[in-house]
């Protein structure tokens, strides 16, 4: 395998007509779409739409049954998912994957593999280079666990962590990989409002001082409306809508099998309450 | 509020993991029979230990209850098996799902009706769910840990009432759910309470909490610092502004406080040290 | 944690560690021939100990084919370093090859067969890795037996004397003396133990501390996230067989040099079984508690049976009733099974609680103050 | 053509039996996920009851204290020794369970010496001609339990509550704990239907055409490792096709050695391990087990 | 090793000068000799380990009570090496500066590994065995006929028996390692000889069921099978042998025997059909070592007796006569004993074994084996179907060289 370059040279993750089915059952049908480098694009839908499933065809877990993957001009689908976090697809898991016995340190150490050489022999000899690496990588982690949110926690092992910590920490890890393209899997799950609207100005702080892009699941519609420059809707594995914010939010397709708000809103249902949540339309 | 009989009470319970970390301090909370009651609390403020705690699988954690008690009407309940409180009808629907995931949909269920030996109130049991969570119908042979996200939680939640509970716990059910499964769900439990259940609801979504809640608790740092009806906590300022999201709109640098700056990493700098290191 | 607590502990390890350097270089002078072989067969145990703990306890991989690459290691050095020679099932060939450089290529054949096991072990997982790495023990048997040319059949092969730029691990050659002590075999074969075990020490805490290390643990904890942070998954998983079969071969080749004859009834099942015993009772995962586990399960049985004749209630041999040897056996399974019972972590969590090292589970209260993220958000509410 | 038929016959009778133990492997392992390296000498300890009680209680009355004293150990270690250990980690508790059998194995072959255990079977050495082969009686009385337990199982696994409850509570504790199981109960039922596996299996290893067993019995049993392996080590019926296969791969690759001498021998001890290895290269979860399910 | 003087570790001094007149070394004081002996009580082998070990102390005890050597007591340190080979070598280290020699080394594995050694040291040793891999050995004493021996003896036995002739083939299911290999030499010998047809069948000594290969060697047709396997395997082959109709006699080597075998389901098929090849006399035989060996087991031992029990007696006399040599040399010293072992060339052990002669050690003391078959009897459970005798064909065999 060649050694994948290591810039920070914004591409466009495109995924175009994949096609993922579980023997009987087809989780992702033809949907194509493309984050454009530096914008926030979100991937909505109702629940076993098949949002997870494309984050890991996106990212290699699962080999597409049809279709591509393209980041910038290389080929993703048949990368392996080391290959293409080499690349510099940085992901949160909607079900937490850390490793639990491990502090939060190492944990975000981990994500620093692809950007440190050091091998076996260099490791186990103690060589001063590695030395000098993993010194200059722990000072970077520290930095990136700052941002997050989550120095206090560094030594902690992550398994003690309450529900919310550990998705920070899900975070900074995919964040330590520096990616050029990160994948957040409903990221604000668990959160109550004001951290959630943390969480929304640290995802905005993460396109505009790093100049990632994010492709974003969430259900979260407040969040989501109010950060994301453009939204993919799926429903059933199909692609149903596609566009602004402003103008996916409208779609009656989109209202009727996933957002339910004309309902909510004809009924004044309080318990309609997550989308009218005061952040919502605010867009910046 | 203490005029209609418990269904359950917490008083005064202390927990810790470990020798040290000190979850919940002091904690005490009512359910009123045939209440919801809402538990708000930002992450790590001991909302999952309580409910541990009620359920008696906070060992399971390494915790222990240091002091207080809980009570299912009269009967302490603290520090007695997860088995025998689920006998006294207190069932929890874990953070997280927790569903088996190499079992099936239907077997998940069963293991959720286990304890009801009566065939046909489990079948009637059984039908309720699949009224409420059509897709699980749909998908009742399916492996659990092969649906998607939204689905093992409907399936968490049909999976305890299986059990027929006189007091249901529910840990953060929205979690990773769309928005018209949310409303579902609060819709389901209103119905659940209706039809004579207690619940105990923590949740991150406020919105949702409230507006389903008879009361409200809020925790911090394992302590109640607020309760009230739960009307009276939507209206409070505070909670509007930490947990119902009002205020400032993003990007307001006075209600964010002073921001962490990040640097991109410099790549080429990292390459050059590389070579320098090789030559 | 506080600064005073850290160094003290500091102080101490370094303390126990000068006494340890200070007790191994000078007891070839008091011990006599019994103690130094035990010790040097506790040096080489460690040294495989530790390689099964870098792949089971840090890598997650369970093996019980450890013996298998021991053998490996052991034979390949016999093969290599002895010559075409007459056994006693016919004639034996031999590398011939200088015994310094055939034990070092005896211990790179070791990793070599760990790594043609990578197309099983990249795919495997869990007990079914260990259960299949048993048919490595068997397989290892039968080359062993049927082999015999190379191998010796089962009357196995001399182990030719180990000779480093001409000085040899043997009685003679040079005739050493040091303070009055004649510096024979086993004194000689005790440093070279104890300085391979520290190499490999040293080596395997580097490793755990740094990258790969890391690296295998996630692969241990989810394969999936480690992939997607970048980590090949299968070459890691290989990797560990490779280095795990890597120390596996030093021990072998150690062990077999002390054996003086290589016979294929020792790499037999109970020996990989007594590895895994070894890293499980020091501690999964733990360096020191390897080594811990490897003198605890080597030394305990010879020392019982040194013993015996003082211990009242044993029969004498011959007799009725329990001999030495099965009270041994008795008490090895019971110490397994108590050490597994009351000791979470292990001979290493022993040490770790004597130094006062608190478990990760519990952190100090301090810290649990700071457990509330955001500080500056709490809310001001009346109370 | 009848020599293959013979090796096969001779095979399937011996893979049966591995099948029994290797039914014992599996449930456990579904239960607790423990692999219970005590169920070689459990095996040995059922059989040397029943040697010791068949005089008084004759054979079928000391087959039945045999299993019931099995299956007591067994739930016993379960109750006393894995449940209480201070960690849940599968290997820390497979090694426990190795340290019971190195105990137990010490005992009893202490107490067995070079004693041959034979039973007081009421098949003895009588042979039943099926055409041409000549099988042993005790061998078809085998071959039947056997079926039949596996079925029980099966069923029991699959349709009953306490095999749900089992399955419930192998993948998550504490969510089957929320779900007032007794898992406890449901750990200590499976090790003790394990247990009292091993000690019908121990009979049948004895009993025609095998003279009797020897102090080494526990060793044979691990045989049914590769077996539980290969047929998928949570999967009772495939414990039984696993055992099939080992047996019958043993016996031919015996059989046929002359043939292929280049391979040396003796064969059989190899045979069944090989394989279980190409098998695990097809299948990693065995043919029958449950895959690793990796769904993030 | 030797130690100087002024050496940080205790000394053990080397062997005080005669006292009597006879020189003396390491294990040996105006008033003891010890031996050692590192043996099986535990392990695998438990039960020969044992009963090896009554034989010799039945020995040794008469032999003190009437003076023992030199006027010296003999003593025997015995230790358990389970049959693990690292503990076998740790204990030899522990044990050879306090012994004149070893009086008994049970397991092959053991003996390869630490003959080097035990030359070095000049320690004369008794390996618990009867390979002739272990002849040509100036420190080692074998004593009795080999395997392979006892094969072509038995063998000759059952053609002049006509139990087989010419053209016939026979199968030979023997034990992988030592005991298998060195009588498959010799079957495979006796075979070319005689114009028979051999097939082996190796299994392994954990190897509880043989029923596969019986079927196997009856699918060749054999006329007799012969064993050189554990006593447990002997039953199951008889077992095979009666049930699968094949019912040819079965040959077995000594070890294959084990009295218990008798209560065992394949009893009667043994003793219908099974022969033990075996240089040493029955326990239950009529000749004064046996009487004496049985008087005294008698009066020491409750278990039943085990057939090699009469052999380790002799063996033991054998060694004491070796030393008895060494006293008379006056050099009670290892190279004493070294020098005393081949000037023995004719041994009495009171008709147990065939008379004895230790002048070349390449040469195992005696060709001769006798033939014995199962019987009801508390006494080792085998009677006596012909006395030990040489074949022309034993007596012909060039002896493999270790
Ligand atoms: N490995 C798999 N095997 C079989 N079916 C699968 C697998 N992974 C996903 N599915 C199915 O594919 C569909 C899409 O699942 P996916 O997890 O992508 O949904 P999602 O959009 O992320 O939903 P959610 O918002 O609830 O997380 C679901 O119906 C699920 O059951
Ligand atoms: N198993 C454990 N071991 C040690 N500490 C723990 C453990 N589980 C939780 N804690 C600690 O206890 C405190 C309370 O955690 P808990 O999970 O109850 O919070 P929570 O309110 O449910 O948070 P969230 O909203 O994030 O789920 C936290 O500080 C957490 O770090
Ligand atoms: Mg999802
Ligand atoms: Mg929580």
């Amino acid at each position: 395998m060649t050694t994948p370059p290591l810039t920070h040279q914004p591409r466009k993750l495109s995924a175009e007509g994949i096609t993922k089915t579980f023997g009987g059952v087809t989780a992702v049908s033809d949907v194509s779409f493309e984050v454009i480098p530096g914008t926030i694009h979100a991937l909505i839908g109702p629940n076993g739409a098949g949002k997870s499933t494309c984050f890991n065809v996106l990212t290699g877990v699962y080999r597409p049954t049809a279709g591509t993957v393209r980041l910038g001009d290389e080929m993703l689908t048949d990368c392996r998912p080391h290959e293409v976090a080499k690349l510099g697809v940085g992901r949160t898991f909607q079900n937490i994957a850390l490793a639990e016995r491990l502090s939060v340190r190492d944990n975000l150490m981990l994500a620093r593999h692809r950007l440190t050489r050091a091998g076996f022999v260099a490791t186990g000899l103690g060589l001063p280079g590695a030395r000098r690496e993993q010194r200059r990588h722990l000072e970077r982690v520290r930095e990136i666990a700052e941002f997050v949110g989550v120095t206090h926690l560094l030594s902690q092992p992550t398994g003690t962590l309450s529900y919310g910590d550990q998705k920070r920490v899900e975070l900074a890890r995919a964040l330590c990989i520096e990616p050029s393209v990160l994948l957040l899997d409903e990221p604000v799950a668990g959160l109550n409002a004001s951290e959630s609207r943390h969480m929304a100005r640290q995802i905005l702080d993460i396109r505009d001082q790093l100049g990632v892009s994010v492709l974003l699941v969430e259900h979260d519609m407040g969040l989501v409306m109010s950060i994301a420059d453009r939204v993919t809707v799926l429903d059933f594995g199909r692609l149903i809508a596609e566009g602004t914010p402003a103008h996916v939010q409208q779609d009656p397709a989109v209202l009727s099998a996933y957002l339910g708000t004309a309902a909510g809103a004809t009924s004044g249902d309080q318990s309609s309450a997550p989308l009218t949540s005061s952040t919502t339309g605010s867009t910046p | 509020m203490s005029a209609s009989p418990l269904a359950l009470k917490v008083a005064d319970v202390s927990a810790r993991y470990g020798r040290a970390v000190s979850a919940l301090d002091r904690a005490a909370l009512e359910i009123p029979e045939g209440a919801v009651v809402a538990v708000l609390g930002n992450n790590g403020a001991g909302k999952t230990t309580l409910l541990r705690v009620m359920s008696g699988t906070h060992r399971l954690h390494g915790g222990e209850i240091t002091g207080g008690q809980v009570f299912v009407g009269e009967t302490p309940i603290g520090g007695l098996n997860p088995r025998k409180i689920v006998a006294h009808g207190v069932i929890q629907v874990p953070e997280g799902r927790r569903i088996f995931s190499r079992l099936t949909v239907e077997e998940n269920l069963r293991v959720g009706g286990i304890r009801t030996r009566d065939r046909r109130s489990a079948a009637e049991a059984r039908a309720r769910v699949f009224d409420l969570f059509p897709i699980l119908a749909d998908r009742r042979h399916q492996r659990a840990g092969l649906m998607s996200g939204g689905e093992q939680q409907m399936l968490a939640i049909g999976r305890a009432l299986m059990a027929s509970p006189r007091v249901l716990l529910l840990d953060e059910p929205s979690l990773g759910l769309a928005p018209l499964v949310v409303e579902q769900i609060a819709h389901v439990i209103t119905e659940i309470n209706r039809q004579g259940t207690s619940v105990l609801l923590v949740e991150q979504n406020a919105e949702v909490a409230l507006g389903v809640a008879t009361h409200a608790y809020v925790l911090e740092l394992g302590r109640v610092v607020l309760s009230g009806p739960a009307s009276e906590l939507r209206n409070s300022p505070a909670i509007r502004q930490l947990y119902l999201g009002d205020g400032a709109p993003l990007g307001d640098e006075v209600a964010d406080g002073p921001r962490p700056v990040l640097a991109p990493w410099d790549f080429t700098a990292a390459a050059r040290t590389r070579s320098r290191k090789a030559s | 944690m506080s600064e005073n607590l850290t160094a003290s502990r500091q102080w101490a390890t370094r303390l126990l560690v000068s006494a340890s350097v200070v007790v191994v270089l000078i007891a070839p002078l008091y011990l006599d021939q019994f103690w130094l072989q035990l010790g040097f067969f506790c040096f080489a145990a460690a040294v495989g100990t530790l390689g099964l703990n870098l792949l089971t306890g840090i890598a997650g991989l369970l093996s019980l084919a450890h013996g298998f690459f021991l053998a490996v290691g052991a034979y390949a050095y016999v093969f290599l370093a002895g010559g075409s020679e007459e056994g006693i099932s016919g004639a034996l060939v031999g590398a011939g090859l200088p015994s310094w450089l055939a034990a070092i290529l005896a211990v790179g054949v070791a990793g070599f067969a760990g790594l043609l096991f990578s197309p099983i072990s990249g795919r495997l997982r869990g007990i079914y890795l260990g259960v299949a790495s048993l048919a490595l023990i068997f397989i290892g048997q039968h080359v062993l037996h049927n082999y015999e040319s190379v191998t010796g059949g089962f009357y196995g092969r001399d182990v030719p004397t180990l000779s480093l730029f001409g000085f040899t691990f043997a009685e003679t050659d040079p005739v050493l003396m040091v303070l009055g002590v004649p510096f024979g075999r086993e004194e000689r074969l005790w440093y070279l133990g104890a300085a391979i075990l520290l190499v490999a020490y040293v080596f395997a805490r580097n490793i755990v501390a740094g990258r790969t290390g890391r690296a295998m643990q996630l692969v241990r904890d989810n394969e999936v996230a480690a992939s997607s942070m970048g980590i090949d998954v299968r070459h890691y998983k290989a990797s560990a067989f490779v280095l795990s079969s890597i120390y596996a071969g030093a021990a072998g080749v150690l062990i077999v040099l002390a054996l003086g004859r290589a016979v294929p009834d020792y790499f037999g099942l109970a020996l990989s079984i007594s590895y895994l015993i070894m890293v499980v009772i020091g501690g999964l995962g733990s360096l020191p508690g390897s080594v811990a586990g490897a003198f605890f399960v080597v030394a305990l049985p010879e020392v019982l049976n040194h013993y015996a004749t003082s211990l009242p209630f044993l029969s004498q041999p011959g007799g009725d009733g329990v001999s030495a040897v099965q009270f041994s056996e008795y008490l090895y399974g019971l110490l397994v099974v108590a050490v597994i019972l009351f000791i979470p972590r292990g001979l290493a969590g022993v040490f770790a609680s004597v130094r006062g090292r608190a478990a990760p589970r519990s952190a100090p209260a301090s810290d649990g103050a700071q457990l509330e993220p955001q500080s500056s958000e709490r809310p001001h509410l009346p109370a | 053509m009848t020599y293959f038929v013979e090796l096969l016959i001779n095979g399937v009778s011996i893979g049966l039996i591995y099948a029994l133990i290797a039914i014992g492997f599996t449930v456990i392992f579904k239960a607790t996920q423990v692999l219970n390296f005590a169920q070689g000498s459990t095996l040995l300890l059922g059989a040397y009851v029943v040697v010791q009680l068949q005089e008084r209680l004759g054979f079928y009355g000391a087959v039945l204290a045999g299993v019931a004293v099995a299956a007591a150990v067994a739930g016993a270690i379960e109750v006393f020794l894995v449940r209480r250990a201070s960690t849940h980690e599968h290997i820390s508790l497979a090694i426990l369970t190795l340290g019971i059998d190195i105990a137990l194995a010490t005992e009893l072959s202490r107490r067995i010496g070079s004693e041959v255990l034979s039973f007081a079977d009421p098949w003895g050495n009588r042979t039943t001609a099926i055409g041409p082969f000549v099988v042993p009686q005790a061998r078809l009385a085998a071959m039947v339990v056997c079926a039949v337990i596996a079925v029980a199982f099966f069923a029991l696994l699959k349709y009953t509550s306490w095999g749900i409850a089992v399955r419930a509570t192998a993948e998550d504790p504490e969510a089957a704990a929320l779900m007032g199981i007794n898992r406890h109960r449901v750990a200590a039922t499976s090790w003790a239907l394990a247990g009292g596996l091993a000690a019908v299996a121990g009979v049948f290893m004895g009993t025609a055409p095998s003279p009797g067993l020897t102090s080494t019995a526990n060793v044979t049993a691990l045989n049914a490792f590769p077996a539980a392996v290969i047929g998928g080590l949570d999967s009772p019926g495939g414990a039984v096709v696993g055992g099939l296969i080992v047996g019958v791969v043993q016996s031919l690759s015996g059989g046929y050695n002359d043939q292929v001498s280049f391979l040396g021998s003796p064969l059989s001890e190899v045979s069944g391990y090989v394989v279980m290895i190409m098998i695990l290269l097809w299948r990693p979860s065995g043919l029958y087990g449950t895959r690793e399910m990796t769904r993030v | 090793a030797s130690v100087t003087a002024c050496s940080t570790k205790k000394d053990d001094g080397p062997g005080a000068e005669s006292a009597d007149g006879v020189k003396m070394g390491p294990g040996v004081t105006k008033s003891t000799i010890d031996l050692g002996v590192i043996t099986d009580l535990s392990g695998p082998f438990a039960t020969v380990g044992n009963a090896l070990n009554q034989g010799a102390q039945i020995w040794f005890d008469e032999l003190n009570t009437d003076g023992g050597i030199c006027g010296r007591e003999v003593k025997l340190d015995v230790r358990d090496s389970g049959y693990d080979l690292p503990k076998s070598i740790s204990l030899y280290s522990e044990m050879e500066a306090d012994v004149l020699g070893f009086q008994m080394i049970l397991g092959s594995p053991q003996m390869a590994a630490l003959g080097p050694k035990m030359e070095e040291d000049d320690i004369f040793v008794m390996p618990g065995s009867w390979a002739s891999s272990l002849l040509g050995r100036k420190n080692g004493l074998i004593v009795g006929a080999t395997f392979d021996l006892e094969m072509i003896n038995g063998i000759s036995w059952m053609m002049d028996e006509g139990l087989i002739k010419e053209g016939d083939t026979i199968g030979h299911i023997y034990l992988q390692g030592e005991l298998g290999e060195n009588a498959l030499a010799g079957s495979t010998y006796a075979a070319d000889q005689l114009g028979l047809t051999l097939v082996g069948q190796e299994v392994p000594p954990t190897a509880t069921d043989v029923t596969s290969q019986v079927t196997t060697l009856k699918n060749k047709g054999v006329k007799a099978i012969l064993l050189s396997t554990t006593p447990g395997q002997t039953a199951s082959a008889a077992a095979a042998d009666d049930a699968s109709g094949l019912k040819v006699p079965l040959l077995g080597s000594n070890p294959s025997w084990a009295p218990q075998l008798l209560g065992t389901a394949a009893g009667d098929a043994l003793k219908e059909h099974y022969y033990v090849a075996q240089s040493y006399q029955l326990f239950n035989a009529d000749v004064p070592g046996a009487e004496k060996v049985r008087e005294e087991y008698a009066a020491k031992y409750k278990d039943e007796p085990i057939a090699v029990i009469p052999w380790s007696y002799a063996a033991a006399s054998a060694y004491s006569a070796i030393l008895e040599k060494a006293c008379e040399n006056g050099d009670l010293t290892r190279e004493g004993v070294l020098a005393a072992y081949p000037e023995i060339t004719e041994l009495d052990t009171g008709g147990i074994m065939p008379p004895l002669d230790f002048s070349d050690p390449s040469e195992p003391p005696t060709r001769s084996v006798l033939i014995a078959r199962p019987e009801d009897n508390p006494l080792g459970g085998l009677k006596l179907v012909r006395e030990a005798e040489t074949s022309d064909l034993a007596a012909d065999y060039p002896m493999p060289q270790g």
